[in-house]
């Protein structure tokens, strides 16, 4: 692989570019791989990386049916923050971000890490307790995070109105080292990186089924023919029901429309994430420009990658009212993805009721954020058959009860 | 003991539409099997209609009954006989299986007339409200912006809105910003 | 230059001067222009810069796809940024602005990049910068985001000084469009009697038909459109909206139109935006088609402009963007542009076509003007200095080498044309490849489905492909009978009009020119104006191996700008598809998404802002609470009291006097709040003991229970107080927040699970004010209020003892009186009317004065319920505990079989031992523990996480204690009293508290109880 | 933005009025049942590619709950029909097998526990 620097860079504009090589192979499949990765998304390319990084485990092939990255990779809002309440949580995902911070250098790919800070907005006294409790629950997880006061939030995201008529900005829990990355380079990192390893991705290309054999995996019937595999790994958010379905097991899980916003690029006016969920709405500002904006799932079963409107309606009119300018502003541009949703809206990355066949779905809203730290994990879980960043994350705590509630601060009373 | 008040106490608003709350107005929730004869009988003695059919609303003299669902009725008495009404209509329906509410508290209760009406409405509530849709009698159970509400037409051709006596100043504000004088939009 | 015309400009009107600013000059235009038909009008050519390099750009087109026209408009809260010249109608005082440069338009600091453009290809950033790792953040992508983005923000400190509404609309059919195709199938539709709906986003019909000729049923296309728009208008089936566009067609007929109601005229007051949310049963989509840029060098150099646009600004507005014009085209209709030139007194120096064989009857007349056409020829280059001044042709299937250099400021290019198929796709409806034409169109046998899973949308015109004024209103005119046909109506024939237009000669697709063009030359090569992609950056792209269309787009960030792509996809798409040796078709197209064209937010989020942003649910005494003090807290939609505070005392002060007064003399509580839901019917007992985990059906009449709900899952979800009102009716308390959602819990459990028994549900939440009299005086001031009204329901502890309830009156008032205590102390809640509640509670703090009576907030009912251990849902509880984790065992039926939950509550870990459990806590040092503050074990975890032993769940300062007390969940908590754990602080401090028992205050139960 | 006919009240409601409930025709294990069937009635789901049976509340409109059959992957809805049955009426079934002869679900509980 020729190593990418601004030095390459001024190397090749001499000669017009003509000289880079393509980021990754496009080979045939061949009839037989160690492990077979289902989803050529952030968290399939990162969980092959890491069989091959950690685990020398380099013998994969990773099958795509559309594109790489084209799934809910490519149409998140590229949020990356670890300040979740639950120790499992906590772990995968602080080690997810731990990971972001070094990604560009460690795949020779600059994926635009940015530590620019979340904040999330607490309007009410009782979010006002769910945050210290966060934040104190962080400081034992190894989570650096902290509640700041208004004036502090006003600091750091100038364009706010902390006087809303409806909800004041009360405080909110901060985390510095969290923040965005551009979402299709984490991908293209990792697949540029995986087949630099000798990794196979293999774009358009359809796991029709999956055979099992004495109650373990064997292989999956692709749109290009059978491929055997000694293990397997489902990684296809979005589609988990249906593949699960094909290897003879149902899942916890239903899937819904999770949509989001840009509004035509600005010069830059907000440094920071900004998640405001008592009003359901989260904003940040892309290096383009554009103000990106999401909110909360829809409700129905829906497999369209389309939305209904009143969702962002509801998401739109909470940010105007946080931040006034945005009124004036204009929508460029709405999109959908399709997320799947557990009993207790955490993941499960597991094994299977198949022996060899593991799967890692189920991430919700979280999907982006956790690439690294999924992929990490699969890879040591699918290696090793133990990873204690899966552990809590099985399918059996539902049987047990034994939920990763990450809501808890949803009930409010008096 | 003193004289009761709405929660929008008298308010009023002009524009493409005349806003207006209506004042105290007695209402009873009534829950049963529409279909029996005492309930019928019950309704009919506490307003002096009819059981209205599916989706509208019988207005007389003095009273009204709307269909609200298939086991419940809204029923519009005078305020002032709205606890004794309820009284009757439980005493009569003994034996039954139903339940009779005085919410007559527990609502906002507005009218929008003028020219503008159906637009005012039409702007915050996805309801079909074209002149060939609603017709007088109409009695429609929707959302109007963020709140539920329920609406009719009068032969007068002027809307009576009821929703939840909490939102009556949410809903003013509401009904006076669509019906800002300079914001007909001129299709009805 | 560009100048206005003496003659020509249909839209204008001459009388009516209009005096504006650009970047601070002072300019004038005429009524009917729009800001970059009047800025062309001034010598204004150059309109803006590019993202990227900040190259220099005029406008190239005049209507919403235009890339590069992209201004600041108006001061203030009015001010907008990245507004379209070319949509933006002029009105008088109009202040516009260029933007993304500085200092100046013309002269850009960041225009360094442009020289540099030959490092900053696409993906360049993906392949620098990564080392070292902290210069990311500090350095390079601060400089990156500055030199990045388009128009300023507008100011933060200031509120948009507009409002916004939205409206319902419903209509059989919904036209999308109002050329002459959608006035054709407008009018086929409504002659079924259907009702139609008309959406033009433009203040004038006709679309591009009265610019481009011919004639329609013998009239000029301009007379046709007035006599259509005149008979439709007397239609009632019909309704016709301009200013109105189409923006966005969604699932089961669902359909935005985006009404820009005061844009031409700011200030006139109304809303600016009114977004129709519109249900059609069919959508026909007539939004015409878009001319595509060519690609050779310098294309986008200013005074390059779309063929057709050129013609717009001569013959709508009597502008020409040049004096000495080249054309370049690859097909018929560009001839048009040369002709209106020519008629206008515009020197058409040279007719590039690309074909060998060149055009029809067109090309023919545009020769016997005597204007060259030159055949098999392409431009090579255009020069800038910074606009055209010169351009050198070649032949197209060279590489490049120029015949000849000709002077010009001004090109009229034409590549053919796209038909606008936004709307057709964004919910779901395919396209098909037209080969003649080289463009995609509605597959009619793929349409966007609806809930019937019948199509529901209907392209007509050129939007379907139908680019000739006589096909065109053919095919407007069976659209529009389908889709009243499928809506219903079966459809009255119609004839359509009869359009005569030139006969056209094929085109032939030219995706580059010269054909062969070397890299230099396509580096010069523009796809995307305004994100500054080129040809080379395509071709790069699929030599790395970003092979999908998706790849490419996001690699080049081709078709992601303002414009998304409608100048610049199908052109890149081929380049694409040159570079992978594959097809167009086989290649596709990126997702079309809404909106059309982008909408503001504001009126996306219409009349929801200020006052009426969310209801604010209010309760009777809401308006007294206000005026005497009410610190608000908002608690769902409600707003409570946290306290009350008086002058120069702090809300903590408040709090304490508050907690104090009630525990020793009277406090008033507006517990108005809590729901109340009636539950009635021979089951209804039955009904309760599944709902509650207590027993429900045995509670005698007049008497109250505490009651807990769990979900399925066996969480505690609510709690209150349950009274038995007669034989075969309850009263069920819930919680703040919980009338609506307990409500729908029991009526899906009815509705869905037991629909055979016999139980109604009504919520009469809003029917009282409720409020709680409580502390050692409670007694004495309601007895005052009898005594004063001649006599009244008897209070006393014999006639109404602790947890019973009786009606009656109290101080002339109708009322049910509760005996119930969240507070520890003798305290009433008494319910009376709603209309009744102000009233009922001047009542009491005109009798409570001599009894020192004060209202509290919720802060003191929290205190008050601390002290005493009770717990709080939403405190306690956050949907993780089960009433086994709060001790709260005694609430939980032995006798009953079943209860919703009791079964989740059996599973293992609901069962563990080590579950963390319910205590109070005593800091040693009697502060105030932190809020949330987590316990801590010995060791670490697995993943190297410190372990914790339990959390704070309340914590208060106690003023009747005067310490800090707290309750939280402990691991084996309840068999460790006494014992001492440590809990670290954010603060850097560690608070070390003992486990006592969570009943602070009389633990006997004494004052209640008298 | 989907619309749904209320059964009840003859409304064609869209999804503003309505609250989306779920899986329709789960049946309810209690007390003293497996714990298999236990954790499949609360969290096992069929979230299939095509014809989904659901609960919808017409919350902002009468109050009931219904039931729809909809496609999931183009939306289509193939008939609503009331809540209180143990699997869809017959109509619909058929209405569902012309369109998308194969579909399955799982077996239908019946009134008999």
């Amino acid at each position: 692989m020729k190593r990418y620097s601004a030095f390459a860079v001024a190397r090749e504009a001499l000669r017009y570019h003509t000289g880079w090589e393509r980021a990754w192979r496009s080979p045939e499949p061949k009839r037989h791989y160690d492990v077979v990765i289902v989803g050529a998304g952030g968290h399939g390319l990162a969980t092959a990386y890491y069989l091959g990084k950690n685990f020398g485990i380099t013998n994969v092939a990773i099958i795509e049916k559309g594109w790489l990255g084209g799934g809910n990779t490519g149409r998140n809002t590229t949020i990356i923050r670890s300040n979740y309440l639950q120790d499992p949580s906590a772990a995968i995902y602080e080690k997810a971000r731990s990971l972001y911070e070094t990604m560009s250098q460690d795949l020779n790919y600059n994926v635009m890490f940015s530590p620019r800070g979340v904040m999330m907005l607490a309007q009410t006294e009782h979010e006002i307790r769910g945050y210290k409790r966060t934040a104190h629950a962080n400081a034992l997880q190894g989570v650096q995070t902290e509640w700041i006061e208004p004036a502090r939030v006003k600091e750091l995201v100038p364009i706010i109105n902390l006087h809303g008529p409806r909800y004041p900005v009360l405080g909110a829990l901060w985390q510095e080292r969290a923040g965005t990355a551009r979402h299709d380079a984490v991908a293209w990192g990792y697949a540029r990186a995986c087949s630099d390893m000798g990794m196979d991705i293999i774009q358009q290309c359809e796991v029709t089924g999956v055979r099992v054999e004495n109650g373990r995996v064997a292989g999956v019937e692709t749109s290009k023919g059978p491929i055997d595999c000694d293990k397997m790994g489902m990684l296809v958010a979005g589609n988990a029901s249906h593949l699960a379905d094909m290897a003879g097991f149902r899942l916890p899980m239903e899937s819904v429309a999770l949509q989001a916003l840009v509004s035509e690029p600005i010069k830059p006016c907000m440094d920071v994430v900004v998640m405001a969920n008592t009003v359901h709405g989260y904003m940040s500002q892309s290096d383009k420009g554009e103000m990106v904006i999401g909110g909360g799932t829809d409700a129905a079963n829906n497999y369209t990658q389309r939305g209904s409107f009143h969702h962002i309606e509801e998401t739109v009119r909470a940010l105007v009212e946080t931040f006034p300018m945005v009124s004036r502003l204009k929508m460029l541009r709405q999109w959908g993805g399709i997320v799947d949703v557990t009993g207790d809206r955490s993941p499960l990355i597991s094994k299977t009721p198949v022996g060899n066949c593991f799967i890692n779905c189920g991430w919700g809203t979280g999907g982006f954020k956790s690439i690294p730290g999924s992929g990490w994990a699969m890879a040591e879980l699918m290696a090793t058959g133990h990873s204690p960043l899966t552990e809590e994350f099985t399918m059996n705590r539902f049987k047990e009860g034994k939920f990763i509630d990450e809501s808890v601060a949803a009930g409010v009373a008096h | 003991m003193s004289n009761p008040v709405t929660a929008t106490n008298g308010a009023q608003f002009s524009g493409i539409a005349t806003v207006a709350d209506v004042g105290l107005q007695g209402m009873i929730t009534l829950r049963g099997d529409l279909s029996s004869k005492p309930l019928a009988a019950a309704v009919k003695a506490a307003t002096g209609t009819e059981v209205p059919a599916q989706g509208t609303i019988l207005v007389v003299e003095g009273g009204a009954a709307a269909w609200m669902s298939p086991d419940e009725l809204l029923l519009l008495v005078p305020y002032e006989q709205a606890v004794a009404k309820t009284a009757e209509l439980t005493k009569a329906l003994k034996g039954e299986h139903a339940l009779a509410a005085n919410v007559s508290d527990a609502r906002s209760f507005f009218q929008i007339t003028g020219d503008g009406a159906r637009e005012v409405l039409a702007k915050i509530s996805p309801v079909d409200l074209s002149p060939e849709a609603f017709v007088a009698g109409d009695f429609r159970r929707s959302r109007t912006a963020q709140v539920a509400a329920a609406f009719w037409l009068q032969d007068d051709g002027s809307f009576r809105v009821v929703c939840f006596r909490s939102v009556g100043a949410y809903m003013f504000g509401l009904l006076s910003t669509a019906a800002h004088p300079q914001s007909a939009v001129g299709v009805y | 230059m560009s100048t206005r015309l003496a003659k020509q400009g249909r839209l204008i009107d001459r009388s009516k001067q209009i005096e504006f600013t650009f970047n601070g000059k002072r300019m004038q235009g005429y009524g009917g222009d729009s800001l970059a038909s009047a800025l062309l009008a001034n010598d204004q050519m150059m309109m803006g810069r590019s993202f990227k390099y900040h190259r220099p750009r005029g406008v190239v087109a005049s209507g919403s796809e235009e890339p590069n026209a992209l201004m600041q408009l108006g001061t203030g809260d009015r001010y907008e940024p990245n507004q379209r010249a070319t949509t933006t109608e002029l009105f008088s005082g109009l202040t516009a602005a260029s933007q993304n440069h500085w200092p100046s338009l013309e002269f850009d600091v960041l225009a360094i990049n442009n020289k540099l453009s030959r490092f900053l290809t696409a993906g360049f950033y993906y392949k620098m910068f990564i080392h070292p790792r902290p210069l990311w953040k500090h350095v390079y992508e601060p400089i990156i985001r500055k030199s990045a983005g388009l128009g300023a923000a507008p100011d933060s400190e200031l509120k948009d000084a507009d409002t916004y509404e939205h409206f319902y609309f419903f209509a059989d059919v919904v036209v999308i469009g109002g050329g002459v195709a959608g006035l054709q199938a407008a009018k086929a539709a409504a002659a079924s009697g259907a009702k139609v709906l008309v959406l033009e986003q433009n203040n004038h019909w006709g679309g591009r038909a009265p610019v481009d000729g011919g004639t329609i049923d013998g009239d000029t296309p301009e007379v046709w459109v007035e006599k259509t728009l005149t008979e439709l208008r007397a239609m009632d089936n019909v309704t016709l909206r301009d200013r109105c566009m189409g923006s966005g067609v969604y699932d089961h007929g669902y359909a935005l139109g985006y009404e820009r109601l005061t844009d031409h005229a700011p200030g006139q007051g109304g809303p600016r935006h009114r977004l129709w949310r519109i249900r059609a049963k069919q959508i026909i989509t007539a939004t015409g088609a878009i001319e595509r840029p060519l690609s050779f060098a310098g294309n986008d150099v200013p005074g390059v402009m779309l063929a057709a646009s050129m013609r717009d600004y001569v013959v709508n507005w009597g502008v020409t963007p040049g004096q000495k014009v080249v054309v370049a085209t690859n097909n018929d209709d560009a001839y048009r542009t040369a002709l209106t030139l020519h008629d206008a007194g515009v020197e058409v120096v040279r007719v590039v076509d690309a074909r060998d064989t060149g055009g029809g009857a067109l090309m023919e007349m545009v020769r016997d003007k005597g204007i060259r056409v030159e055949l098999g020829r392409a431009i090579a280059k255009v020069k800038d200095g910074p606009r055209v001044t010169k351009v050198a042709i070649c032949a197209q299937n060279g590489e490049g080498g120029a015949q000849e250099e000709v002077e010009a400021d001004a090109v009229a290019m034409s590549g053919g044309w796209s038909p606008v198929v936004h709307l057709w796709s964004h919910c779901g409806g395919k396209l098909t490849w037209d080969k003649d034409h080289a463009f995609f169109r509605p597959d009619p046998t793929r349409p966007p489905l609806g809930d019937n899973g019948a199509g529901f949308v209907v392209a007509a015109g050129s939007a379907n492909g139908n680019l000739g004024l006589g096909a065109a209103l053919e095919d407007a005119a069976a659209a529009g009978a389908q889709a009243a046909e499928a809506a219903g109506f079966p459809a009255k024939s119609v004839a359509a009009s009869k359009g005569v237009a030139e006969d056209e000669t094929l085109m032939q697709p030219v995706w580059l020119m010269p054909a062969k063009a070397d890299i230099k030359l396509r580096m010069k090569t523009w796809l995307d104006y305004q994100n500054d992609v080129k040809v080379s950056d395509v071709q790069l792209a699929a030599r790395e191996g970003y092979e999908s269309v998706e790849h490419t787009k996001r690699y080049t960030t081709l078709g992601m700008a303002t414009d998304q792509g409608k100048l610049s996809n199908i052109n890149g798409l081929a380049i694409l598809a040159d570079s992978l040796g594959a097809e167009i078709p086989q290649v596709g197209t990126t997702t079309f998404r809404p909106p059309y064209h982008p909408i503001s937010m504001g009126a996306i989020g219409g009349e929801a802002r200020g006052e009426i942003f969310q209801p604010v649910r209010k309760t009777p005494i809401y308006d007294w609470n206000d005026a005497n003090g009410a610190d608000w807290e908002p608690v769902g939609q409600w707003r409570r009291p946290f306290a009350y505070t008086r002058s120069g005392e702090s809300r903590h002060d408040a709090v304490n006097r508050e907690v104090k007064n009630t525990r020793e003399n009277l406090g008033l509580l507006d517990a108005s709040t809590l729901g109340k839901l009636i539950v009635k019917g021979p089951d209804a007992g039955k009904f309760l003991d599944m709902m509650y985990t207590n027993m429900m059906s045995t509670l005698k009449i007049g008497k109250c229970r505490y009651g807990l709900m769990c979900s399925e899952n066996g969480f505690l979800s609510d709690d209150g107080v349950v009274a038995r009102i007669d034989e075969d009716t309850w009263l069920c308390h819930t919680t703040t927040g919980g009338a609506e959602s307990i409500h729908g819990h029991m009526e899906e459990w009815l509705q869905t699970e037991w629909w055979d028994w016999k139980v109604y549900v009504a919520n009469v939440t809003e029917q009282y004010a409720q409020i709680a009299v409580v502390g050692p005086k409670a007694r004495k001031v309601l007895e005052k209020l009898n005594a004063q009204a001649g006599g009244g329901m008897d209070l006393s502890k014999e006639a109404l003892p602790f947890m019973e309830w009786r009606e009656g009156q109290i101080g002339g008032f109708d009322a049910r009186a509760f005996r119930i205590s969240f507070s520890g102390e003798l305290s009433y809640e008494i319910a009376v009317a709603a209309s009744e509640g102000q009233a009922f509670w001047d009542a009491l703090m005109e009798a409570g004065r001599e009894f020192n009576v004060m209202p509290y907030g919720t802060e003191t009912l929290h205190i008050l319920r601390a002290e005493k251990g009770f717990i709080m849902i939403g405190d306690e509880t956050d949907g993780t505990v089960i009433p086994q984790d709060l001790g709260l065992n005694w609430a939980l039926s032995k006798k009953k079989e079943d209860y919703l939950g009791k079964r989740a509550q059996q599973r293992s870990h609901m069962a563990d031992p080590d579950r963390w459990q319910l205590v109070g806590l005593e800091t040693t040092d009697g502060s105030v523990l932190p809020d949330g503050a987590y316990a801590l074990g010995n060791g670490i975890n697995a993943n190297g996480q410190k372990n914790m032993i339990g959390r704070v769940t309340s914590t208060y300062y106690s003023a009747t204690l005067d310490r800090g007390i707290a309750m939280g969940l402990v691991k084996h908590g309840p068999k460790r009293m006494g014992e001492v754990i440590e809990f670290p602080g954010t603060d850097g401090k560690t608070y070390t508290a003992k486990i006592v028992d969570p009943v602070f205050y009389d633990k006997e139960g004494e004052k209640q109880n008298v | 933005m989907l619309i749904l006919e209320c059964p009840y009240c003859g409304v064609k409601a869209e999804e503003t009025e309505l609250a989306a409930g779920g899986e329709a025709h789960l049946k309810r294990f209690g007390p003293g049942s497996d714990d298999n069937d236990f954790h499949d009635y609360l969290f096992m789901r069929e979230n299939p590619k095509g014809v989904h049976f659901e609960r919808w509340r017409h919350a902002n409109g009468c109050g009931k709950w219904f039931h729809a059959a909809r496609c999931t992957t183009t939306l289509e809805v193939f008939g609503t029909y009331a809540a209180q049955t143990y699997e869809p009426p017959q109509e619909i079934k058929d209405k569902i097998t012309a369109k998308r002869p194969g579909w399955s679900w799982r077996e239908f509980s019946d009134a008999s526990e």
